[in-house]
């Protein structure tokens, strides 16, 4: 009579979650192609000039994945919640953060990390300048896994309710958008060459302070809205 | 029982707090109403123009003491968060719902009147600098906020999520504050200071620290009034509630 | 008179400034009178419907 | 199996003045009942009478609005509670896109093991030999529930909350979750469980304990 | 006994429906919140200089507007298909695309029209030339009741599935991007002080055709989604 | 209350081998069956044995996979159908914002009127006097399937279809339901009614229709 250790404990995590995830792969590449759906809307709503569409380029790109981000948010929790998953996970003897944690890893594993493959492609479509794109990638790798954290504590929050899409919305943006903010501008001392290192070492702070604040309060979050 | 604490006790509770309330809340809007004619006429008729804004700068009197209170408010609501998470207070969590909507609309009114400002001043109504960006994510904080607690249909529960977001969304206030220190913005720094010499003429300070103080009852009016018919609905299943319903039947 | 409403030109922006103060303040205050009587006249329907399924009851 | 009245043990579950409100609403009486090792009781009550949400604020998932719990004659926390208490609720907690095997090893994977059993053990004896590897999706309402009944022998846990437990199974799965049963409280286990009173713990007469129907729409 | 008038059934519907958003006349906001903060976002991810925005701004008005009506798009027959209400709907004797055109109706009253009415605000965000909004106003008013005509379609096809909310991304967002174009079309050519006449006549000409088509299509692909 | 056998009159609905597949796996199996005016049938089954997919194929919300269904003697087809039948699912079609009131005139808007009774009326006799303006959300799980109760005492249609009629009501409730149904048959309407069985309509003996459980999990 064991009730296991915390490891063996996450790891069944990630093995279920991984495993739902490859069950309905199809669904795993939504976000992509919404991404490259709103990437592709930019030109067909500003017109094709190569040299408008370059100027705005790093942001468009920023703004399609922090939107498909936001719309995939809501699966987070959503299937555990119908199906009792939820429940059972709070009522492990093992610390409920560490549990979301490797949830919220596994989800941004599974949404984000595909759309960061992309994102290369999704700047060759807006003539996005080759010495910015790295510059993008490193604000990318280190702004998705932030979205990601601080969405999960506002998933959690709604996660109740019914019709939760567009109020989520309105309680995920306002807190995305210092992470938005120094993302860009990254980007754009890229663009105009300048040093970018200081905006990211911001990012890569708040992604430290997130790693180990965003699952308590996430599971925190959860039992609120749960009771 | 320390007689501080009996008496924090004792304003928890809901009928304790209404009657109180209601005791007090003439005098709360008396003193508003009083403060604002007075720091209007301050501020229309006694202040002189200045020598660069012109008249315009009389906006100064509902702007900063608006954006203020948006902060102020903000603050008040995510402490008394705080307490309704952490001691499960009815009372926080109603003043702390209460708040909400008042500080949006504080809120909004120095988002309306800056950039009602900035059109002679800036030569435009709106620009992307940092104080008047996170002011505007401020009121979607406050919105957020309110459009997350109508959103549960438990009441206390609803009020817990709210206060929740609130607490996280307190990051934004010291961006608020300090944007014109951190980055070089349109929006002009401090200029009336709490301690050590004030950079305005004294017959432009009086009137907007009179408003300042206006607006705080203003605001402690308009929450007691809030909390009350709050407080109403909450309990509406108790005695005293159904007495006060009673009491006050229109005679038809 | 008219002197003092022109503001120096500027009177456009100052009148609509403070009347948004007013008027949104105005609306502020109002809010809860009218919950209140929504909250109350709610209630005693609802006690209305109790009384009379009590009396039916007994 | 009534519960011994043996002042010096305390009870495995113990609740004093035990209430639920929502909106300030009652959704359960104040209500006072103790479980021994080897207790089975049995909760009735109406539609909306509250039996679903008494058996969550037990495991802990709500919190009472007044009153208190306690386990082992120490006080409810969410840390110690988890070890000691399996729900089995309306939703039964397994993915539908899983197999019965997979869905049990995440169980055990969260909430540890029992001495001496294994998965196979738990599936065979729930009678889904042979039904290891299929999806979920595959497999009846019955024989799901059948899947969430093996979770409970696996994962180790002294007190049972099920809620209904009979909903969903033919006659041969209500003697089953009744075997489970007896097996559970010989082992010294106790088990509260719900039903609208259609089917019923059938050894023994087990204790019971009636909610009262508070009307909703009264207040 | 008598089954009442087509008449009397539209109006009912209508009754219904605006009833139904006056009780959660919070919730009518939140497409119009929603749409102020993506827009906001551009200039976080662009920079803020007001002669870039202003380039991109009737782009980004119509991207905004457009995700805003995809994401309240979802609501449409949710909340009937819940509560059985959509049911009773489809049984009732009278033609269910007469019904459907009321239910599309209120839903974009309620939701396109608050959206409409922003668009100034969004556009003075952006530094939209005051010459290209009367274009960007015409455009508007015809392609988002298009909008709301073709999303109305993919919903009711979409109406039974659980995680519909990407899934109905990917089946609308093509078929706005035709709507899209020519939308953006007109203000470009405002923009640039060409004529925007044709475009326009081709949005009108489209809305008059989803408004005759769209309604019966919608009726079929409900009932095709219910059985 | 049994079918007399009369061959002049067309039944009021006829089923002729009628099944339902889904994916290809039988949901119920052919049926043939009629109902006359004045006749109530009773239709038993366990859980997902499929009486409600039986009930939504006979609404015409759903397309038989194979077999017909006769109205008055003529072949169903969507438009005609919805003019004689009414239909009450789990789900009750009610909007939970929205006054007993407000329901039954929207109800009344897209369904039509019976001669000779009004919505207060209906209200009142389901015994919801003095909740006419309520929002439905305050009201309990009973006195929502009441409304609906009313709307079909409202709405024209000689064929009710009642999935679970019984449920979420009170031993009252049950009575209710039964006074409906007898005044129905006695107006020469009838009825198709499903219940698990615990409660049944009980005003004579009525025909009953058994539908075996096709075991989901075989394939
Ligand atoms: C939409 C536009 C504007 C917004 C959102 C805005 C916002 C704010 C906020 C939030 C504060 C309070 C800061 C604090 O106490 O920490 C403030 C103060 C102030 N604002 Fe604005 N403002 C706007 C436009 C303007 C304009 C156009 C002017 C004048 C040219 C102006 C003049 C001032 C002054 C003088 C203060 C007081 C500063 C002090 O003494 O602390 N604002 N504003
Ligand atoms: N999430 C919720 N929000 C509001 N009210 C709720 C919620 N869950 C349950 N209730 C209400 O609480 C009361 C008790 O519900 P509960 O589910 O505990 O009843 P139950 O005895 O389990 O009923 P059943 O026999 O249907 O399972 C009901 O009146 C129900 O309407
Ligand atoms: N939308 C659906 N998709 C797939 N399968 C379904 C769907 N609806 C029902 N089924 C399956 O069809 C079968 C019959 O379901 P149905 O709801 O008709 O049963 P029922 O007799 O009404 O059961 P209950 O007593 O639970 O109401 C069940 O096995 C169910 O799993
Ligand atoms: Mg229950
Ligand atoms: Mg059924």
């Amino acid at each position: 009579m064991s009730y296991g250790t915390a490891t063996s404990a996450c790891r069944a995590v990630f093995v279920r979650d991984f495993g739902l995830v490859w069950r309905r792969r199809g669904d795993a590449l939504n976000p992509v192609l919404f991404a490259i759906m709103v990437v592709a809307l930019f030109p067909f709503a500003l017109g094709p000039e190569p040299k408008a569409l370059q100027q705005i380029s790093a942001g468009a790109v920023l703004v399609a994945l922090l939107l498909a981000g936001l719309l995939s948010l809501d699966a987070l929790f959503r299937s555990d919640l119908e199906d009792g998953s939820l429940e059972q996970l709070v009522l492990s003897p093992h610390p409920l953060a560490l549990l979301l944690a490797c949830k919220i890893a596994v989800h941004w594993l599974t949404t984000a990390l595909p759309l960061l493959l992309v994102a290369p492609l999704l700047g060759e479509m807006l003539y996005l300048p080759r010495p910015v794109l790295g510059t993008l990638m490193a604000a990318l790798a280190l702004s998705t896994p932030l979205l990601s954290l601080i969405g999960a504590v506002c998933v959690a929050l709604t996660v109740g309710m019914r019709r939760s899409g567009m109020l989520l919305a309105l309680l995920v943006l306002p807190l995305y958008v210092p992470v938005l903010i120094f993302a860009a501008g990254a980007c754009n001392a890229a663009q105009q060459g300048l040093p970018t290192l200081a905006p990211l070492l911001w990012l890569g702070a708040a992604l430290a302070l997130a790693l180990v604040l965003a699952p308590l309060a996430c599971a925190a979050a959860l039992r609120i809205s749960l009771n | 029982m320390n007689p501080l604490l009996l008496w924090f006790h004792k304003l928890g509770s809901p009928p304790y707090f209404y009657r109180l309330a209601g005791r007090l809340l003439p005098w709360l809007w008396a003193l508003a109403l009083a403060g604002l004619a007075l720091g209007l006429y301050g501020g229309l008729f006694v202040a002189p123009r200045d020598y660069q804004q012109g008249d315009a700068f009389r906006i100064i009197f509902v702007h900063v003491p608006c954006a203020w209170m948006s902060l102020f408010v903000y603050f008040f609501m995510a402490a008394n968060g705080f307490i309704a998470l952490v001691w499960r207070i009815k009372l926080s969590e109603t003043l702390a719902m209460a708040a909400a909507p008042i500080g949006a609309a504080f809120t909004f009114i120095c988002l309306a009147t800056g950039s009602i400002w900035g059109k002679p001043m800036w030569g435009t109504w709106w620009t992307w600098d940092a104080r008047l960006t996170s002011e505007l994510v401020l009121l979607f904080l406050y919105l957020g906020v309110i459009g997350l607690y109508h959103a549960i249909e438990d009441r206390r529960q609803a009020a817990r999520a709210a206060a929740f977001l609130a607490l996280i969304g307190i990051v934004n206030l010291p961006i608020v504050h300090f944007s014109v220190n951190w980055w070089n913005t349109l929006h002009q720094g401090s200029t009336v200071k709490l301690f050590g010499p004030s950079l305005i003429d004294a017959r432009m300070l009086w009137p907007l620290l009179t408003m300042a103080v206006a607006t705080k009852f203003l605001f402690a009016a308009s929450l007691l009034s809030r909390a009350r018919v709050d407080l109403l609905e909450l309990e509406s299943g108790k005695d005293w509630v159904r007495q006060i319903a009673l009491a006050e039947e229109p005679r038809a | 008179m008219s002197e003092f409403l022109s503001m120096g030109g500027y009177g456009g922006y100052v009148w609509s400034a403070f009347a948004i103060f007013i008027v949104v303040l105005a609306l502020d205050a109002l809010a809860p009178l009218l919950k209140r009587r929504r909250v109350l006249r709610e209630l005693r329907g609802r006690l209305r419907r109790t009384q009379k399924r009590n009396e039916e009851n007994t | 199996m009534n519960s011994p009245i043996d002042s010096e043990a305390p009870a495995l579950l113990q609740a004093r003045g035990l209430a639920y409100l929502r909106n300030d609403e009652p959704i359960f009486g104040p209500l006072s009942f103790q479980l021994y090792g080897g207790d089975v009781v049995l909760m009735e009550g109406d539609n909306g009478s509250g039996k679903t949400t008494l058996l969550k604020v037990l495991s802990g998932l709500l919190e009472p609005s007044s009153g208190e719990i306690l386990l082992n004659g120490e006080p409810l926390t969410l840390a110690r509670l988890s070890h000691q208490v399996a729900l089995l609720g309306h939703l039964l907690g397994i993915k539908a896109e899983l197999s019965p095997l997979q869905n049990l090893r995440f169980a055990i994977g969260i909430g540890g093991l029992r001495a001496g059993i294994t998965p196979h053990h738990a599936l065979k004896s729930v009678g889904l030999e042979g039904y290891e590897d299929v999806p979920l999706r595959q497999l009846s309402a019955g024989q799901k529930k059948r899947v969430a009944l093996a979770r409970l022998l696996l994962v180790p846990a002294a007190l049972w909350l099920l809620d209904e437990p009979y909903a969903n199974l033919d006659r041969e799965g209500i003697g089953l979750v009744n075997r489970l049963l007896e097996l559970h409280a010989l082992r010294g286990g106790a088990a509260l469980i719900t039903s609208h009173g259609a089917y019923a713990y059938t050894s023994g007469t087990p204790r019971r304990i009636a909610l009262r129907n508070t009307d909703m729409a009264a207040a």
